[in-house]
This record gives structure tokens, C-alpha cells and sequence, in this order.
């Protein structure tokens, strides 16, 4: 990101802003999803849209998110470029067998013949108070699913860059939105029109003793972690990788060879989740230069819980990132 | 739900006491949502709520016709299902704000709330995603022969969920004992039900040969004998019946839905809350057929309010779970 | 598909040539299923196959009514629509047998033939699979202005997939140009209908106001002429419609299901191949007419024979593709 | 496994004894999914079954993953132990909310209060060609959701074991067979009744100088590739984890930790999938006593072709694992 960008947006205003640029530049993009148009979601991230596009390319649809995701894989591969809004990650689970054994598989089975240029926008993160079914953070799934794209941006200046290059991407790609980021995060945001490609990371922080890896909201934290690592005199260098497919592994492994040690930090519950890849993919490409095992913060491995005290507990903060990280330092 | 001394009189139609135990089951609920949003607007509730203000004549005219033992699946709008079939307000309001004495040790939440001892199989924050479950308590009721009926609670909004015709087929291929119960209060969250859906409601289910019955969901008597007839039919053996239930949402989509002037008027919520209001109305009704009068009416408002107070008491001063309770119950 | 000059006559109904022409469409769609079952037989083909044989008037009938630009997506069973719309046989045996020749480069095989060249939006293992797909086209064409039709062809057995009723009310909301064709051969798989469909198949259609009509899938006359209305109403924008056509699978459901007496009788296969032929009867009618004689049908039939023979001959001999095709379109 | 039982059983049979078994001994076991009566399902794997049970305990279904798996949930809340048929693994796609967003959280959402002991029983493994829609192995989605239990066997012993297991546990369990073992793998199972407790991996080779992590099909590739290690005198463990959630780390770390070596293969897409999470315990667990990163062999990160050549890249060969583990050994 260039230095002295003097713009501020929220991340729902990048993201905004992203389709904004979008939709003026390609008469072929639109948007489909609940409540997206006079309402601009629940979360408030399209308001303004529908007032310029209109309802013909600002579509509010039934809660139909099977019906909708797949009128946007047909749509996609006759001349339109979808973006898909999926309110809560969650819902998800609705849209599996569209996105994964249709969209995902439709141009590598016609041999190359169709495309499904789509965008498919939700939400993941908990400590919302939302429950277990309004908190989960699926995008390992989807990662896990070869023909799809993820983009897991953690600032309001790579929604936008990453966003922007999505939606003129030829093939389906998810783009998830920390849901406690839309208006809560704010940062510089150039005027100037940008992309980001995909599949490139973003060292946030440079550092020399630890590599943090963190994704999507856990960025943050990791940034917060090494603020209090510093107090201690460990320099903790903040990778984030920005797409999870493709993945830059490279930046991944070249920082972990640097520092020596590594912990991976996403909000996906812990198991056979993303942290999983990364460290594999760490301790794999960086085996012969670690001081000590890649560590692994997932959200705890339960259905998120209700009740705040609870909740608060079952994703990394930036004091457990600390704890973890200096012992793994072999610091007291 | 109706007790033993309730039905009694059922051969003859329902007696007195039963109405006015309706009429207090409906204030319950009504007096019971004042207090959620009274507990948002004070911050002392952690999320959202969806408010049943308005609809209180479906849950209970409904509830009243099941017993104990039957089963309902209810909705993000739930605590309406859930006092009328039965559960205590003290606990209902623990769980809302997270506490361990809530119905579900404050792990569900508002969206989750269910109540093992009154066969209320819970509340689900997806919409439409309680059809099947509870399509398959009514499979169990059938396979055991225990002769238990299961009520489906859902808004109109789930009329777009796919897997609602998938179990109206089973369910009228396999006779089963399931009422499907469908609240049209108008509006998907922020978008009015005309433009989400195509057709003719009551058609819908027809079409899968189901039996299908419209009623005025604002009459709680009119409720109540749907309901009656439906379900003996469906205790008798005769299979499944769906029900549409034209009712209105008094609040917002959630508390804190504030300004919905860009979605629906002011003069349209009035006119449903002044001529259409379900406990007005049987409250005229039992005053003019004699039931009860002002006083009795009064003093059952008074009692009922006490009773919140004490139950909203109760909650605000009972404790969070303790953190050991974060990874109890994930598995049984 | 019709070319320009089958279709000059449409205004006085379609003329001799266009019966002709369908007579020799429905009879290479039955020649091409009898070489597949021969190359399943010989072990020359991997995998299954699911033969269209039967119900050829239904395909025919149906993209005898389009036009090249026109779009259609297909089910597992999907040789004769593909045929019908105007694919070369060689290309597709091709795929069939995995080589690199085919319509997919061998990457498809029987289930996911795709032809972007005559609009052929794709096969489709999953049972209803489809239906979004198809209702996103007629959303792009409706976007795009230009005046296209996307019909999706599908079993009877995908009544019971809940994304068809997702699809039906986001087009009829939207009077999107699709039609619904259910083809309803009378079995899912080894089961009858009537065990997985509860009511009134095209009440379940109508419900959701979309135009419904039931026609005789053996009769091609019958067929074209319910489409030709159907398509030519959705092109001028008065939205979908859903054609139910009775038919019937003269073989198992796949290749090699040989052994079907326990699911249905000798006799009732005898019946419909004797009686309700629709290649014989509409042979017939050609007679009686006047269009075509015995001899001239007899030609078209060598000549067909000849062309699969041809087709058949050019795909055993084609290469695979080359292992580096493996990592190849999976992303575009 | 008892030395020296006589009996063999091809892996459908034991399956199908499992189930048999528990039918006999539990009313409440019931069987739900397309074409499992009559027809056996097309893998005929429980044929019989019926002819035993009834079309009471059997039951036919719909095309309706999500409905019917649905209902299974409601009807293990409600006094059943329903086992549901989901024919291709494939197609767990469609039946992903409910047992994500319903089954695996329902336990813990109710504090505890409700169970879901439900068995959804389905298929794993590619090389049959059948496509990219039918040959996936997604047991990495369900294994990363917690609430949920994993169960992948590899023989037919383990497969009856774990079945029986499974069907007896009060959780939701997923239980994935390898459809290419159905008939083809034979291995010996006792005729007396045992059961194998979920969370206990097996060796089922012992060796010092590599550790082959298998799951499901991968643990025959391991088992040959074991075989072609000792013809050149490098001696291989062959660990089978039989249950990836819970999962046994210790067994697997305790392997890598006395071989110092480790290669993880599994059938799911190779990227963020199960041997991602397997590789990660191992590297961390054994991190000290490593001699060489973790490697993984999972199939290639593509859609699976149709084509045969092709198809046949995808997945590990006892050939493929011998030359990685060779290397790994440091032989050439
Ligand atoms: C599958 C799914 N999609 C979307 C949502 C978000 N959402 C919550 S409530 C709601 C509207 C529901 O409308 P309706 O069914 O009519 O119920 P009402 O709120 O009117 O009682 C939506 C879209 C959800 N919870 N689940
Ligand atoms: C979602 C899904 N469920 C199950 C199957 C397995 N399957 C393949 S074809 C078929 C029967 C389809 O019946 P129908 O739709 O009537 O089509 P037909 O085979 O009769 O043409 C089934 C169950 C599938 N492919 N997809
Ligand atoms: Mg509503
Ligand atoms: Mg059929």
C-alpha cells in the first residue's frame, strides 16, 4: 500500500466503494442477494447501491440461498458477473452443492468451454453475540474445493484492491467479510483506482524472531500480539496472506525460514481447518530452518456459544496470541 | 399448552377458563417481549431478538391445542412458540441474557431457546431449517406409536426455502402427524412478502396433496379451531396439514429496527395495532360473551406484569456460566 | 434445433421438411443410445450410462422449437437433449470414451457433455442440479435483452429437490424466459413415482403462478407444439412456464441394469414399446400424411446408421488426452 | 483384530451385518435413503434388508438429501436412531445445513438438553469413473465441524466394528465407505458380536523406518507401498487413524516419533484437506524426532476427470507413495 494515503474508509465502505467502481465500469455486473437493495443488508455494507444501479441490477431475492447462488452460476457462464450476497457465512451450507459441484466444476468439465465468472460475498467471525449459527467462520471449506477462489482481505485497502480484481476474475471466487470489521475497522483508502492481484500476501509488520500468520480478522490481533511482544523484546513479523487460493506460500515459508518459528492464526474452528494447511505448508517448506513446531490458533473446536463470557472464549486475542507466541520464544 | 381441567370441556367446545387462559397466554407473550426490547434498550441484553408483538394469537391458539407431550419447532422469532407451549419466563429471559440458569445455560441464546420438558425441539436461526426436524418428530411419533402430533412454526419467508416442499412430500407420502404452520406477518425482515413470493401460499402445499387452511391469525379462536381439527386429524392418522396464518409484525425486523418508513408506514402498523390487535379483541370478545370483565381483565394484566418483573429480576441477577462450561455439551 | 429455413413455414405450422427432420433427430438420438449400450456391452466404454431411448419425441419436440442462440441444461440422461440441440455424434461418443476429441476433452465423459457452440449449457449428475443454472441464463438473457429461452430438462425425480421450488418463484417473480420441462419416464431409479411424489405434479408448478401444462411425451406433434406456444411467450417476455411430459425408459436406468422385474413388469416395457413408440407412431402419421413414404424412411434410417457407425468408428480410434491435460481448466 | 478368524466378508457384507445386527437387537434403528429397500441401494449394499425389516425400518426416500436427512434429525431427537443413506458423498452438498447448522449443534445450542444419535452413512473415492460430481471424497468438511464424529474404516472388520459403534452413540456420526472396496475388498470377520470404540487408531503394519498415515483406500495404497519399501529394505508402519474425529493423535504421534519420518495420504482434494490436519498434529506432536518434514499426498487439487488416464493421476498408487517414501528415506 503506498504510504501517506490520506482517505479513511471503514471496510464496509471499501467494499462499497469496490462495487461501486465495479458496477459503473461493467454493465454486467450485478447483485443478487436478501435484502440488498432499499435495505443495503442487514449490515448495511450496499446502502447507496441500489440508488444508483437500480432494482434491475440490484436484485433483492427470496431467502432462497440454493435458488439464488445457482441462477448466479447460470448467469455467469450466459454473459453477467454476479456478486452474490450471502448474509451470514453460516448460510453457507445452502449453497454447497452450487457452489462446489456446479460452479467449482463447470469450466475443468467442459474441458475449458464454459466459465463461471462469479463472486459469491459473505461473512465469517464471531464474538457478535449471534450464536451458533450466526458465527461460524466456514471458509476452510471452500479453500478445500479446487476451482473456487478465496479472498479473506483484512483491511478496508485490500477489500477493495482484492474485491475489484475478484469480480473481473474469470472464475467463481468467495470473499469473506469479518462481519465485526464492516464498520468498526477503519484505514487509509486511495481515491486513485487500484487492484490487488490474488495470490499474493502482505507482510503487514516486518519483524525477525516470530512469524505470525493471521487471516481475515485474526490480522488484527496478530498486529496486537506483537505490539505486546515488542514490550518484551521479541519482533514479531505480521504475514498475511490475503487469498487462501492460491495461496503464496512462498512469503509464508520465506518468513518462517527468517524468523524460525511460526503460529497460524485464523477464526475457522481449530481442526482440519485452515491453520491446518498453513502450518502444513510452513512446516513443510521451512522445516529445515524452524526452532520449534508451527503452532496452530483456531476458534475453539465447539459450536460457538451464546452467552458473551463464553464466546469471548473461543477465539484468539491478542494477549492468548502473546502467551503462545512467547513461550514458543522460550521467553517466561 | 392446554392442562388436563383445560380440555375437558373440549366435547362442547372450549369453556371459559379456556379463554381467558388464552387471553393470558397471549399477554404473557406480549408483556414478555416488552421486557426484551426494555432489557435491549438498557443494554443489559447481549445481540438482537426478534419481537412476536402482534402474532401472539398463532403460538397460542396452536399451543392450546397440543398437548404436553407434542412437539413444536420454532423459529428467530421464537419466544412467542415457546411461553404458549409452555415454558417459564424466568428462564426463557435467563437464556436471552446468557446466564447459566437459562433453558439452555445461556449457550442458545434468544434464536436457540428450547425446552427438553414441553417438547419445544427448539428455536433455529435458519430460516426454514426447523422443517425437517420437525417433520421427523412427527416420523418418530408415527414409528412409536405414541400418538404425538408436531407443530412446524415458520414465517412466510421460508416459503423460499427449498427443503419446506421436499418435507411437505414426505410427510403426505408417509401420512405423517405434522402441522406446518405458517406465520405471513407480511415481511422478510426489510422487504415486503409480495415481492418475494410467487403464486398462491395456500396453493403451494395443496399441491403435494397436502390439506391447507387459511385462517385469520389474529383471532385466536379461529386459530384455535384450525388447529383443533388438524390436528386430531393428524393424531387420527390422516396425515399432515399446513396452516397459513395471516398475522402482523408490530416492531421491527429485531429490536433496534428502528426507522421503517422506507419499507412500511407508519399508518400501516397502526392499523393493524388499533383494529386488529389479537388480544384486544378477544379481550372485547370475553367481555361482551360474558367471560370475564374490565376488572378480571385488568387483574390478569397485573399479575402478568408482576410475573415478568420477578422472572426479568430473576435473569438480570443470576451468573454467567463459568469458562469450564465453554467445551461441555459439544458432545453427548 | 430448427435452422432458419425449418422454421420459415412456422407461421402456417411447421411444414413436411420439419417433420421429416424430426423424424430422423428422434431416430439418431435412438441409434446413438444403441451404439452406447453396444460400446458399454463390448467394455469400450468406462463407467455408466443412462440411455435416453423412449423418450425422444420430448428432446426433439422441445429443441425443434429453439433456435442455436437458445440455451438448455440436461440430466444424467442427457444424449438425446444434446443431440437435439444439435451436437455431432463423433464428438460426442468421443467423450463418452474419454478422449481427448470430446465435446469436453474426455474430462466430462457421459454425465457432463457441454456444447457452447449450440447453447448447451452442460449435463448434470446431480438430480436437479441444473435448474439454477438454467433460470441464471434466462436471467442473462432477459438482462442482456437478447431475446433468448433457457429451457431445463429434468426427471421426474428432481420434483423432489427443494431447489426446483426456489427456482419457479425467483422466475415467475422476475417472468424470466425458462421452461421447466419435467420428464417424467416414471421411475427414479429403481423406485416408481408414485412412491416419491405426493399430490399433483403440475399443481406444484401452478402454485407458484408459473403457466403449466401437461402434454403426451411420446407424441413430437404434441410436444413442438406446446413448446413453440411456451417458448414463443417466454421470448416475448410473459415469463415461464413448465411442461410436464409423460414418457417412458425402455431400458434400466443405467447401462447394465438388466435385472428389472423386481421394480417393474416385461409387460408394462412391452406395452409402451409396442403402443406408444414415438418414433414409430410419428413414422406412421408421416405415412398417413403424406410427407414421407416406407422407403424414404428406411433411407433415413440407413443413413442414420450409417453416421453413428461413422461416429463410433472415430471416437474408439481417438487418443486420450495427454497426462499434462490433468492440471489443465481448472481455472479460466 | 483376533489372529486367525476364518470367516471373510467382503466390505458391503459387513456393513450390512452391522447394520443387520443393530436392526435386530435395537427397534429403534431405522434406514432412510434412495432406493435402499427393494433395490439395495445401486451398490447393493443392503440388500436383504428389507425382506428382513420391513418398508417400516427401510424406507424409501425421495430425491430430498436435505429432507430426508432433515427429518433423520428430528427423529433421533425424538426417539429414533435413524441411519441415513446419502448414495455419493457427493451429494452431502445438499445436506450440509442440516448437519452442520442443525445435527451437530443441537446438543450443545439446547445446553446439553437434546441428542441427535444419528448415523448418516455415505461414499468416498474417485477411479470409478464416474465423474467429477460422483467421485469426491469430502470427509474434511465434516471433520472440521465440531458436534460432529467421523468414522472412515478401512476393512471389513473395522468397517462392522465401527458401524455398530457409531449406530450406538448418542452423537451425529458420519460414516464413510470407500465405494471401490464395496465388493472388491474380502477380509475376515469373526461372527461373534464385537464392537471397535471411535478414537482408537490401528496399526496395521509395523515397521521402524517410515510411518504411512492411510485413511480409508489409502491405507491398501499404504500397505502396498509398504511392501515395495521392503524389497529394498526400508521397513514401513502402516497407521490407520479408523476414526478422524475423535481422532487418536497419540497413536500417530507416538509412530512418527519412533520412525522419524511420516507421510499422510488420504483421498480427499489434496489442499486444506484431512492430511493437512493429520500432517500438522504430527509435525507439531513429534516435531523433535523428526527427520524430514511431514509429507502429504492427498488426490490433486482438481476436479476429477472423467477420462480414465486421467483419472487415474489423481489419486496415490502404492507405486506414487513408495517413490515419495523412498525419497523422504533418503534412497534413490
Ligand atoms: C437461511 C437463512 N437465510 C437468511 C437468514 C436471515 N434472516 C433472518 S430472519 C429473516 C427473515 C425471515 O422472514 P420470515 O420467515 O417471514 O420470518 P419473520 O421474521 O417475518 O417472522 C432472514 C432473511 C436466515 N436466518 N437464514
Ligand atoms: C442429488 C442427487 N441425488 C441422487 C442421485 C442419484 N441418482 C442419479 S439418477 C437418479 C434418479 C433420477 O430420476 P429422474 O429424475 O426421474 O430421472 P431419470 O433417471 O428417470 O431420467 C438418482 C437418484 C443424484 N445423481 N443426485
Ligand atoms: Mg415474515
Ligand atoms: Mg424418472
Amino acid at each position: 500500500m503506498p504510504d501517506a494515503i490520506k482517505r479513511e474508509l471503514t471496510f464496509a465502505q471499501a467494499v462499497r466503494e469496490a462495487l461501486a467502481e465495479e458496477m459503473r465500469r461493467d454493465t454486467r455486473v450485478c447483485i443478487l442477494g436478501e435484502d440488498v437493495a432499499e435495505a443495503g443488508t442487514p449490515f448495511k455494507v450496499l446502502s447507496g447501491l441500489v440508488e444508483e444501479f437500480g432494482t434491475e441490477r440490484v436484485l433483492d431475492t427470496p431467502i432462497s440461498e440454493a435458488g439464488f447462488t445457482g441462477l448466479a452460476v447460470g448467469a455467469a457462464m450466459t454473459g453477467l458477473r454476479p456478486v452474490v450476497d450471502i448474509m451470514f457465512g453460516d448460510f453457507l451450507t445452502l449453497t454447497m452443492d452450487q457452489m462446489v459441484n456446479q460452479a467449482a466444476k463447470i469450466h475443468y468439465m467442459s474441458g475449458g468451454k464454459w466459465k463461471v465468472p462469479m463472486v459469491l460475498r459473505t461473512t465469517l467471525g464471531a464474538t457478535r453475540r449471534s450464536a451458533a449459527q450466526h458465527s461460524q467462520s466456514l471458509h476452510a471449506w471452500l479453500c478445500h474445493v479446487p476451482g473456487l477462489k478465496v479472498v479473506i482481505p483484512s483491511t478496508p485497502y485490500d477489500a477493495k484492491g482484492l474485491l475489484k480484481t475478484a469480480i473481473r476474475d474469470e472464475n467463481p471466487v468467495i470473499f469473506f467479510e469479518d462481519k465485526m470489521m464492516h464498520h468498526k475497522l477503519k484505514g487509509p483508502v486511495p481515491a486513485e483506482e487500484y487492484t490487488i492481484p490474488l495470490g499474493v500476501a502482505d507482510i503487514k509488520r516486518v519483524g525477525t524472531d516470530i512469524t505470525l500468520v493471521g487471516t481475515s480478522s485474526m490480522v488484527q490481533v496478530a498486529l496486537g500480539a506483537a505490539d505486546l511482544l515488542a514490550e518484551i523484546g521479541i519482533s514479531a513479523e505480521v504475514v498475511d496472506p490475503r487469498t487462501l487460493w492460491p495461496l503464496d506460500e512462498k512469503t509464508l515459508i520465506e518468513s518462517a525460514k527468517k524468523t524460525s518459528r511460526a503460529i497460524v492464526i485464523d477464526e475457522g474452528y481449530h481442526r482440519y481447518g485452515v491453520t491446518a494447511e498453513l502450518a502444513s505448508v510452513i512446516a513443510e517448506g521451512a522445516f529445515y530452518s524452524l526452532d520449534g513446531p508451527v503452532l496452530r490458533m483456531g476458534a475453539m473446536h465447539i459450536p460457538i456459544p451464546f452467552s458473551p463470557p463464553l464466546e469471548d472464549l473461543t477465539v484468539a486475542t491478542p494477549r492468548t496470541v502473546f502467551e503462545a507466541a512467547r513461550k514458543l520464544c522460550g521467553k517466561r | 399448552m392446554s392442562t388436563a381441567s383445560d380440555r375437558s370441556d373440549v366435547g362442547a367446545g372450549p369453556g371459559s377458563d379456556f379463554w381467558v387462559n388464552a387471553y393470558r397466554q397471549m399477554l404473557r407473550i406480549r408483556l414478555f417481549e416488552e421486557q426484551v426490547n426494555e432489557l435491549y434498550t438498557r443494554a443489559l441484553m447481549p445481540g438482537l431478538a426478534h419481537l412476536y408483538s402482534g402474532e401472539e394469537a398463532i403460538a397460542v391458539g396452536i399451543c392450546e391445542a397440543l398437548t404436553n407431550e407434542d412437539y413444536i419447532t420454532s423459529t428467530h422469532r421464537g419466544h412467542g412458540h415457546c411461553l404458549a407451549k409452555g415454558a417459564s419466563p424466568d428462564k426463557m429471559f435467563a437464556e436471552l441474557l446468557g446466564k447459566e440458569a437459562g433453558y439452555c445455560r445461556g449457550k442458545g441464546g434468544s434464536m436457540h431457546i428450547a425446552d427438553f420438558d414441553t417438547g419445544n425441539l427448539g428455536a433455529n436461526a435458519i430460516v426454514g431449517g426447523s422443517i425437517g426436524i420437525a417433520t421427523g418428530a412427527a416420523f418418530s411419533a408415527k414409528h412409536l406409536k405414541n400418538g404425538r402430533v408436531a407443530v412446524c412454526f415458520f414465517g412466510e419467508g421460508a416459503l423460499g426455502q427449498g427443503l419446506l416442499y421436499e418435507e411437505l412430500n414426505i410427510a403426505q407420502l408417509w401420512k405423517l402427524p405434522v402441522i406446518y404452520v405458517c406465520e405471513n406477518n407480511c415481511y422478510n425482515e426489510y422487504t415486503h412478502y409480495s415481492e418475494t413470493t410467487a403464486g398462491d401460499i395456500c396453493a403451494r402445499a395443496a399441491a403435494f396433496g397436502v390439506l391447507t387452511e387459511m385462517v385469520d391469525g389474529q383471532d385466536v379462536r379461529a386459530v384455535n379451531a384450525a388447529a383443533n381439527k388438524l390436528v386430531e386429524r393428524a393424531r387420527a392418522g390422516a396425515g399432515p396439514a399446513f396452516l397459513l396464518c395471516n398475522t402482523y409484525r408490530y416492531t421491527g425486523h429485531h429490536v433496534g429496527d428502528i426507522n421503517r418508513e422506507y419499507y412500511r408506514s407508519k399508518a400501516e402498523e397502526q392499523t393493524w395495532k388499533t383494529t386488529r390487535d389479537p388480544i384486544q379483541m378477544h379481550g372485547a370478545w370475553m367481555i361482551e360473551a360474558g367471560i370475564a370483565d374490565a376488572a378480571a381483565i385488568e387483574a390478569i394484566e397485573a399479575e402478568v406484569r408482576a410475573e415478568m418483573k420477578t422472572a426479568v429480576d430473576f435473569a438480570v441477577a443470576a451468573p454467567y456460566p463459568g469458562p469450564e462450561e465453554v467445551e461441555m455439551h459439544v458432545y453427548a
